[in-house]
């Protein structure tokens, strides 16, 4: 009984930041309201037993993203945000279409009952606790092709992001 | 969990493996080595990267004869594969060429260029590759931010950093699209091999609704790499702020890793359902889209590389039509053709335009192409051809790219009797006409309007050097194409297997 | 396989103006005299290597005893996709191709002096348009003459668009988006042809003496049939696909319109003889309507294209225009006499193309000369021309006859012979009567044309000091009234080309027993006279 | 009982708010936010399927897309400075300099 | 001499064509008119020889059998051989040779072709030697002689129809040889188009004999047709052919429907019309008519529409002739009207009697016409015979052959016009066909009566040219319409009245020998009455082999009704020719006073029941609506099909303006530009530049995606 509660809190958290996110007038605000979000999903994360994931999502995503996020609200320094509109015209029409979609989507989903998947059964059983060096195991030995990836696309987005945050003197037209 | 012993073995897997992935090591090695020259000297780091993409082209012809999976199953190595890593070494090589010039004249002369240019052709190399989605998504992800950073990559430039803002923003939200769609595959199969897809879809997980969904974010996902139509807005407004270099680049190289993505993904992973007629129509009707929207918006285009834009989404129509008509009725190698030729003809259409570029003027629209025949004849002959190849003119390649596409068509007609295949050749062929109509633009612009300037044009070596090559193959290879269709076949049959 | 100085004459033939175009390439830009020598020289050249052709058309040794084609020049290409390099010719290409080698020649000469900017590239793309002409007209394998068929396109094109008159962009676009449009479905057409063959035979290949070797069944024809038509079609012109043609012909220069009604035409009627009638016999019978059982598509097509064609040309302002709608209406007949499908049409059908290409050709060469004279087209600019151009209203008067087939000439032979033929076939006979009609308005546009500009006073002071055809432009018509009064008098010299290749399209038009219903044919020389219901003795010999 | 129904509900409400934000807001930081929210959106299915299918497949996925996202955060972020530095301004429909 | 036969069309086309390559020559390089002397010298002496080379070829056939007169020598194969399906399923080969017969019926008509034709050529000579055309003249007169030669030589259809399409094409080049009038043009281009409507027909009846009979030889054709029964009671095949074959007569020779461009054709020059428009070309319908007779006469339906035709036709023109000013024009009606007795003749089964008719008139209308061009050359190149009157005692030699002329046209006992007319009413009446004959008969008392009017108002009375270059006179015959400015010439160009004058010698030779021929001509077919057996149909016995048996209708109630007939016709002709001389000698009428006093009836017929007019406003107007229509249609309907929908169509009806013109959007090209201007609009709307809005496209994609699965799946 006190799982369900325990889920239902952390997607209504989950859900409550998201709305937030898109309708705070601030970005700062929306950046924190992400950064709430991103932490309930972590403890979503946890409650799911992905114990490995949680961490990443908070040293990653809550650690990194976010703080880069903020530094560049910062540093732009768009503070007129609070004295315009925030949504583009087509935001009726945006909306009408999401949950359309979002409709849609669900109704594919429960088409046929309660979701049913995966017809082929996992390898092997896997715990369910613990599972860090399992994910380890999992990068570093199957994966170790995209992971490797990995690297260069980081790679190649300091060096993207540093080219484009640098500048150029002279402008072009 | 996993004892040393196993370790031992893995690691001794990886260092064999490493071997198979030699052209691609390499190329990310000498991409590295581009970061590190020094200023003074960057007048040669194209003829750098340039040495790599030779070196990388050997190693391929070394690792050509491997046929298997690597990686655990990471990589399929096969003619597939092969095929398109020349494509995609040929593309970056040929846009190195146009680039030397062009970026003296952008006064953007760097080693961080050509290095992105090398890792994004890394990245589409894993792409052809690569049948497990993570890698898929991995070695689109790394192609992907090279591309945006290369659109924007003249700082300066408003309309650069406009539209590496609009391609960036649309295609990170259509990853998220595609990424959603893979998650959904990998629940409904719980593997991300394709090959494990493959055979849940075969225990009937091609039955589940959730497939419906996946389906459909997959086809916006991918959609949007291709640009077709609705997926493809951000096309011609990335393609006209980028630099014409990277156009050039990113309209060639990219979609064609993309759609051997697609294949894979399609073919390999989903092949029942990608045989399920319902879908093949859905797929249908996309294609039809993409043609006649594309033509249409042509029509009244300006700006070349708006055009071309719009003429790559066309051809991203006519490349559907070869995914329609299936693996075994020469679709695949249809389309494989159809990339090759494609990549030649379009980047010769491109290298004319960045040879026009010069100081003060930008010359991407169809008036500075005025009385090009006037200024620099041989030039205007070869834009003549590479138009009338992307027109689908014999005896250019354009048209063995098209007739390879129909003759696909037909052949799956007779295979299933399926009456829509007819009308989509037919709707193609007269999209074929449509779209000559703007190409030929370009023509009459060039030989049958007066120049409003008398500046000669000249040559600069690197274009020649790429103009060579393009218009070689551009009005040569019908004189034998054998080689390049036993290639395509090969690659075909290798992706069957 | 004949040789010349080693090459095998069909390849010297064809692409002896492809090395002309390239030599005109190299040469430098302002040395304009030696660009028009080297271009009429190599357009002579092409003409006299054509001859040959002619000469030793009947050596069995060069001819394929169980096809019938000559000078087989059949090389490997593509082998993957079944598509060869295989020309050859039989006796229709024969005359097209002799056909097209003169007139290239004409029309080369003809530029002479009626062109002055950019000539190296007019001189080039007249040479490269020649070679995708006889290509066209050699090739014996579908992908090959499909490649040759759209090469002339962009030469055309250029012509029509750079050296053209007022509308000439718009012209040049309009012709190259129709033809285009038709041959992209013709190509589909050809695709399914070969994947049914492929299907049935377990061979794939483009070779078209191999593929009328089998039946293809009716449905697969019906619809090859319709993409067939519209390529073949809009190319003739046949109603409705026509009004192209006026505007490229109008605009283009002389020699362009030349050769557009001289040659570029007969590819469409070329096609459906060589291609669309043989290989797909069940859906021509339908479309034709032979055999009474089904509507007669085609045959109403062709009348409405020559009544239609002829009453539009009558009213015509722009002489080049009502040239070229008398165009539609002559390609109007040719079609009828293809689509008869009886040996006397089909003959007549085919050497009317011949006819057409002289007539019309040299018709559009004396607009192009006064209109070099006097920089415009309208009729009523003209009048009493044959005060002060003696000589060319006497030509222009021979081939007005020769256009309105006076017998005697070369146009009456084909009209007559099409008529007859299409007379012959019970079901079609009313359109063969209806086409007598065109005959009529023939004469009326022409020789109303022929009022107007010929006779009457000399109204326009403009026109008093007009200069009558020097020399270059008198000898341009030579070759042409000699053919014209040869065929006109004695057509059996080029009918008797056409006896064996005809025979074989009509029968497999009509089927293998369509000869065989009575009396073999062979036997009929003896018998020449059958009056229904009697036999007649032989006749009471009048004296010799 | 929790069910994978549940996560699935849950991410497709946080992809629809996500692909929302992404229509309607017009700074262009907040749309990045909420692609940020899509790619979460994704990693709780990938989670939740890898807990019904017992195995970890999906965690290694989710550890990719948090890569991923990383590093598009950065080079995205780059291009909004390298806009803001010639143009001022990051609201997305002032940026219509490309069109038609 | 008989295998020199095809020499005799091949002289004419000699000289033909070395007048005109000497000319062309002569005119472009040299820049002078070739020498006069030598263009008539090759001229006539090419006809001369080919007309004694025929008299030659006739001479041998007579001494020929009578049942072996028949020469065929073919000269090469024209069309080769080509298997041809007939209509009961044989196959035929196809052939056709360049062959020329010689038989009775063809000798008659090359002795006729040769003899007036040389005349005229003679006659020419004076005639044209002024005029700046005379080189191309003479070769269009030669080239006519091979037309015509060929024509009645062809021993197939085809070859007639070389013939037949030759001598119209050099009608058509002599009537408009005064090209720089318009009028000559329009009539020299009506004639054509007339005469090609009259082909269609040919054209069809040869195409219908050849597949039935599988040839066009005259012979083998006849042969087997000589097997066929008359078709009787029902409209056959060979009634079929036969009126298709008379269609073609109709337009060769000027009969109704299709006589209208005959009085125009007077435009041509005066030999011309005499050798053309009278003697020779007009009559190769009824020449071809007898040539077919086994066809014919096994067609009684057709018969009896050419019987009617023809009789109808000599009426009405005979009628229309009564009132005409001009000289020529007379002359022309009665051509018409006398080409109507051939016909007759024809249609009512006695080929021979028409053949001999076309005999005679040849004299005599040659004649008369020759006769005309004297006169109108005598009074300076005037026309309206208003303006002439006592010309006798100017020209007495004209007066006196044209005097000769007349009677013979009108009938008068001894002269050769008597003997064919004569004939022609007796078998009308023999064979049963009453009301033909009736007419006929009423004919020949009008043929009198204009003639004489033409002989009266030209020869006799009061001069009136001497106040002819009254404006008041110009403006009053102005009037008459259509085909009436044809009076051109000296007189009214105001340089004082210059007197008639006798013609010169080579035209006044001509004359006489026409005159002596007009005379005894018809000696050879005296009545049967007279002479016991009719030379004439004797020598023609074997053209008429395969003639179907006429049924006898009373034919044997002989001699005395014979006799009573003729002395009939030569009282109505007596009355015909009082009544001229009532009116227009003692009552002394002017031309301008016949319209006071008849009114209406005057003005239709001299108006020629206007109906050229019917035909202008029926059918050449609207046939150029029609172009014009089609025209606009081509470029508004057809080739902007689909794209502007059905406004076009109702506007593409009406006439092409300037402005409608520059507003036609056509054509694919156009249809491109359309679209591409109808979708740019929604294409910007679209495409706004707004990274939102294309996500937001996206996403409605995805949507119409899921939808459309959903409809597919269905």
């Amino acid at each position: 009984m006190i799982e369900p509660i325990m889920f239902y809190v952390t997607a209504g958290l989950i859900v409550l930041f998201s709305i937030l996110v898109i309708t705070a007038r601030n970005a700062v605000h929306c950046a924190i309201y992400l950064i709430a979000a991103l932490l309930s999903i972590a403890a979503l994360y946890i409650y799911m037993h992905a114990e490995f994931i949680a961490a990443i999502q908070i040293l990653t995503y809550v650690g990194g993203i976010m703080v880069l996020f903020l530094m560049v609200i910062m540093l732009i320094n768009f503070n007129e945000e609070s004295r315009m509109r925030k949504a583009t015209g087509q935001w009726k029409a945006a909306i009408l279409v999401s949950l359309t979609l979002a409709g849609l989507m669900l109704y594919f989903f429960f088409k046929g009952g309660p979701v049913i998947t995966a017809s082929v059964p996992a390898a092997g059983p896997v715990p369910v606790s613990g599972n860090t060096e399992i994910v380890g195991w999992g990068l570093y030995v199957p994966y170790v092709l995209p992971f490797e990836i990995a690297s260069l696309l980081l790679l190649v987005a300091i060096i993207g992001s540093v080219l484009l945050a640098k500048g150029k003197a002279d402008t072009w037209d | 969990m996993v004892d040393i012993a196993d370790k031992t073995a893995l690691l001794g897997d990886l260092i064999q493996n490493s071997a198979l992935i030699k052209p691609e090591i390499m190329l990310i090695i000498w991409a590295s080595f581009c970061l590190l020259v020094p200023k003074d000297t960057r007048r040669w780091v194209s003829i750098f990267a340039l040495t790599g993409l030779a070196i990388s082209g050997f190693s391929l012809y070394w690792t050509y004869g491997y046929q298997g999976s690597a990686f655990g199953g990471m990589l399929q190595l096969d003619a597939f594969g092969a095929f398109f890593k020349i494509l995609f070494l040929t593309n970056a090589a040929v846009c190195i060429f146009m680039s030397r010039k062009y970026m003296d004249i952008e006064e953007e002369q760097s080693g961080e260029y050509y290095c992105l240019i090398l890792f994004a052709t890394v990245g589409m190399m894993f792409m052809a590759a690569a049948v497990d989605l993570i890698t898929i998504f991995i070695s689109l992800e790394l192609m992907a931010i090279c591309e945006f950073i290369l659109v924007g990559y003249l700082r300066g430039n408003r309309r650069s950093n406009e539209a590496a803002m609009k391609f960036f923003l649309l295609g990170a939200f259509s990853t998220g699209l595609l990424l959603y769609g893979m998650s959904l595959l990998y629940g409904l199969s719980g593997s991300t091999s394709l090959e494990v897809i493959a055979k849940a879809m075969e225990a009937g997980a091609a039955k589940n609704p959730l497939m419906l969904v996946a389906m459909i974010t997959l086809i916006a996902g991918l959609g949007f790499k291709i640009a077709a139509v609705p997926f493809h807005m951000w096309c011609p407004d990335a393609y006209e702020g980028a630099p014409t270099s990277i156009t050039a680049f990113i309209s060639v190289g990219p979609k064609a890793a993309a759609f051997a993505v697609l294949f894979r993904i399609f073919l390999s992973g989903l092949g029942p359902v990608a045989t399920d007629p319902t879908y093949l129509r859905l797929l249908s009707v996309l294609a039809v889209l993409t043609m006649t929207w594309a033509n249409l918006a042509a029509l009244t285009q300006t700006n070349i590389k708006r055009l071309l834009a719009y003429s790559t989404i066309s051809h991203a129509g006519y490349l559907l039509l070869g995914l329609i008509a299936g693996k075994d009725n020469g679709g695949v190698t249809a389309v494989a053709i159809y990339l090759f030729l494609y990549a030649f003809m379009n980047l010769g259409a491109f290298t004319i335009i960045v040879m026009v570029r010069r100081k003060g003027l930008v010359g991407d629209t169809i008036d500075d192409l005025k009385g090009l025949v006037t200024k620099n004849p041989g030039a205007a002959i070869m834009m003549t051809v590479f138009v009338a190849s992307l027109a689908g003119l014999p005896p250019t390649a354009g048209f063995l790219a098209k007739y390879a596409i129909f003759s696909a068509l037909i052949e799956a007609y007779f295979k299933t009797h399926y009456t829509y295949l007819v009308i989509l050749a037919v709707i193609g062929v007269i999209n074929s006409v449509v779209a000559f109509y703007y190409y030929w633009l370009i023509v009459r612009a060039m030989f049958l309007i007066e120049p409003t300037d008398d500046v000669k044009l000249t040559f600069s070596p690197g274009v020649v050097t790429a103009l060579t090559v393009t218009f070689a193959v551009t009005l040569g290879i019908l004189l034998y194409p054998e080689p390049l269709l036993n290639f395509a076949r090969a690659a075909s049959n290798s992706f069957l297997r | 396989m004949l040789h010349v100085m080693g090459i095998p004459i069909l390849n010297l033939v064809c692409y002896v103006p492809l090395a002309g175009f390239f030599i005109i390439l190299l040469l430098d830009r302002k040395s304009v005299t030696a660009i028009k020598w080297t271009a009429n020289l190599v357009a002579l050249l092409d003409f006299i290597l054509s001859i040959p052709l002619i000469l030793s058309f009947n050596n069995p040794s060069y001819t394929d005893p169980l096809t019938n084609f000559r000078y087989i020049i059949k090389v490997p290409w593509i082998t993957s996709l079944g598509a060869q390099y295989y020309f050859g010719i039989d006796g229709i290409s024969l005359l097209l191709i002799m056909l097209t080698t003169l007139l290239g020649f004409i029309a080369v000469l003809s530029s002479w002096t009626a062109i002055e900017h950019r000539v190296k590239e007019y001189y080039a793309l007249l040479l490269l348009l020649q070679t995708g002409m006889l290509g066209t007209f050699m090739a014996l394998d579908f992908f090959l003459f499909y490649v040759f068929w759209e090469i002339m396109l962009v030469p055309m094109y250029f012509l029509i668009g750079v050296w053209g008159s007022e509308r000439r962009l718009y012209s040049a676009i309009k012709f190259f988006l129709y033809t285009l449009a038709g041959s992209v479905l013709m190509l589909l057409g050809i695709l399914a042809l070969y994947f049914d063959y492929g299907r049935q035979t377990g061979v794939y290949t483009f070779n078209v003496i191999e593929l009328q070797r089998i039946g293809f069944p009716f449905g697969l024809q019906y619809w090859v049939f319709l993409a067939f038509f519209v390529g073949f079609a809009i190319k003739v012109p046949m109603f409705p696909f026509h009004t192209w043609l006026p505007d490229a012909h109008t605009d283009a220069p002389t020699a362009g319109s030349v050769i557009l009604a001289g040659v570029l035409l007969k590819m469409g009627t070329y096609g459906f003889v060589r291609f669309g009638l043989p290989l797909l016999p069940d859906a021509s019978r339908y479309f034709i309507g032979i055999g009474g059982k089904s509507f007669p598509w085609m045959m109403w097509l062709c009348i409405i294209g020559i009544i239609y064609g002829a009453l539009v040309a009558l009213m015509q302002k722009d002489w080049k225009r009502l040239v070229a709608y008398s165009s539609v209406s002559h390609l109007g007949f040719c079609m009828l006499g293809i689509f008869a499908a009886t040996p006397v049409a089909v003959q007549g059908g085919v050497l009317q193309m011949i006819n057409h290409g002289l007539s019309t050709g040299a018709l559009f060469l004396l607009v192009g000369n006064v209109y070099e004279r006097r920089h415009t087209r309208l009729i009523s600019e003209y009048g009493g021309l044959s005060h002060i151009m003696p000589l060319y209203a006497t030509i222009f008067l021979i081939m007005t006859l020769s256009s309105i087939g006076m017998p005697g000439l070369n146009g009456f032979i084909g009209e007559f012979m099409i008529l007859q033929g299409t007379f012959s076939d019970p079901t079609l006979r009313i359109w063969s009567g209806v086409a007598v009609v065109g005959i009529v308005l023939g004469a009326a546009y022409m020789l109303w044309l022929f009022q107007r500009t010929m006779f009457g006073e000399v109204t326009n002071p403009k026109n008093e000091l007009l200069d009558d055809l020097n020399f270059r432009e008198a000898f341009c018509y030579v070759p042409l009234i000699i053919l014209s009064f040869w065929i006109g008098l004695y057509p059996q010299t080029f009918l008797r080309y056409l006896d064996d290749p005809v025979n074989r399209v009509v029968s497999k038009v009509r089927g293998s027993d369509y000869f065989k219903l009575s009396i073999p044919v062979a036997d009929a020389t003896t018998s020449p006279t059958v009056a229904p219901g009697t036999v007649v003795a032989d006749r009471p010999a009048p004296h010799r | 009982m929790i069910t994978t129904s549940h996560y699935l509900i849950l991410s497709t409400i946080i992809l629809t708010i996500g692909i929302v934000g992404v229509l309607t807001r017009r700074n262009v930081l907040i749309v990045l936010m909420s692609i940020e929210l899509i790619f979460n959106a994704v990693n709780i299915n990938l989670v939740a399927f890898s807990k019904q299918l017992q195995n970890t497949i999906g965690q290694v996925f989710v550890v990719f897309v948090i890569t991923v996202a990383a590093a598009e955060a950065a080079v995205g972020l780059g291009i909004v400075i390298a806009l803001f530095r010639n143009k001022e301004k990051i609201n997305l429909d002032e940026i219509d300099l490309l069109k038609w | 001499m008989l295998k020199y036969l095809w020499l005799i069309p091949l002289l004419p086309l000699a000289g033909s064509a070395l007048i005109g390559l000497i000319g062309l020559y002569r005119v472009r390089v040299i820049g002078r008119k070739p020498n006069k002397t030598l263009v008539h010298t090759i001229a006539v002496g090419a006809v001369a020889i080919a007309c004694l080379l025929s008299l030659g070829a006739i001479h041998d056939l007579m001494s020929l059998p009578q049942d072996e007169r028949v020469y065929e020598t073919v000269s090469f194969t024209w069309i080769p051989a080509t298997p041809l399906k007939l209509t009961n399923g044989a196959w035929a080969t196809f052939k056709v040779d360049w062959a020329y017969r010689l038989d009775p019926l063809s000798a008659v008509m090359i002795f006729v072709v040769t003899f007036v034709g040389f005349l005229i050529h003679v006659y020419s000579i004076g005639y044209m030697y002024e005029d700046s055309g005379y080189w191309r003249f003479f070769a269009y007169l030669n080239l006519f002689m091979f037309a015509m030669l060929t024509l009645v030589l062809g021993n197939n259809f085809l070859i007639l129809f070389v013939g037949w399409e030759g001598v119209g094409l050099c009608s058509y080049l002599l009537i408009g040889f005064y090209f720089e009038k318009k009028s000559a043009g329009d009539a020299g281009k009506k004639a054509f188009i007339v005469n090609r409507i009259g082909d269609t027909g040919f054209v069809i009846a040869m195409m219908l004999i050849a597949v039935t009979f599988g040839t066009l030889n005259f012979e083998e054709v006849f042969r087997a047709a000589g097997a066929w029964p008359t078709e009787t009671m029902t409209w056959g095949l060979l009634t079929g052919i036969t009126l298709f074959l008379f269609l073609g007569a109709t337009g060769k020779s000027a009969q109704i429907p299709l006589y209208v461009w005959l009085p125009d054709a007077m435009e041509g020059p005066t030999p011309v019309s005499a050798l053309i428009h009278a003697a020779t070309m007009v009559t190769a319908g009824v020449y071809m008519v007898v040539r077919c007779n086994a066809l014919f006469s096994r067609a009684p339906h057709t018969m009896a529409i050419v019987a009617g035709i023809g009789v109808a036709t000599a009426i009405f023109a005979a009628t229309i002739g009564f009132f005409q000013r001009d000289i020529k024009r007379v002359l022309a009606y009665s051509t018409v009207s006398q080409l109507g007795y051939m016909f007759t003749a024809c249609g009512v089964g006695t080929f021979a009697a028409g053949l001999f008719h076309v005999y005679t008139h040849a004299f005599f209308k040659a004649l008369l016409f020759l006769g005309s061009g004297s006169v109108i050359m005598g009074m300076h190149h005037e026309q309206d015979m208003a303006k002439m009157g006592g010309l006798r005692k100017y020209m007495p030699w004209t007066y006196a052959t044209m005097l000769i002329g007349t009677l013979a046209i009108a009938g008068i006992p001894g002269l050769a016009g008597f003997f064919s007319k004569d004939e022609i009413l007796w078998r009308a009446y023999g064979g049963g066909h009453k009301i033909i004959w009736f007419v006929a008969f009423l004919t020949a008392g009008c043929t009198a009566f204009y003639m004489f009017r033409l002989i009266f108002l030209t020869f006799f009375g009061q001069p009136r040219f001497l106040d002819a270059a009254e404006p008041a006179e110009e403006s009053h015959h102005s009037h008459g319409g259509h085909g009436q400015d044809t009076v051109h010439g000296g007189v009214g160009h105001g340089h004082g009245v210059r007197l008639p004058h006798e013609s010169p010698k080579s035209m006044i030779i001509p004359l006489v020998v026409l005159a002596v021929g007009s005379i005894v001509a018809g000696y050879v077919g005296m009545p049967s009455y007279i002479t016991h057996t009719n030379l004439w149909e004797h020598f023609l016995d074997p053209v008429f082999r395969y003639q179907a048996p006429v049924s006898d209708h009373g034919g044997h109630d002989a001699a005395s009704t014979e006799i009573l007939m003729t002395a009939l016709s030569v009282l109505i002709a007596g009355a015909g020719i009082f009544l001229a001389y009532w009116i227009y000698n003692r009552r002394k009428t002017q031309p301008a006073d016949e319209q006071r006093s008849l009114g209406v009836v005057y003005q239709c017929f001299f108006n020629k029941y206007y109906v050229d007019q019917i035909y202008d406003a029926l059918i050449i107007h609207r046939t150029k609506d029609l172009g014009t229509g089609l025209w606009a249609f081509d470029r508004n309907v057809i080739d902007g099909l689909g794209v502007n929908g059905s406004g076009w169509v109702t506007r593409s009806l009406g006439r092409l303006s300037g402005v409608f013109d520059k507003y036609i959007v056509d054509g694919a090209v156009n249809l491109l530009a359309w679209m591409a201007d109808r979708f740019s609009y929604i294409f910007r709307r679209i495409q706004t530049g707004l990274v939102q809005s294309y996500a937001m496209v996206i996403m409605v994609g995805v949507i119409a995606f899921f939808s459309l699965y959903m409809y597919l799946s269905k």
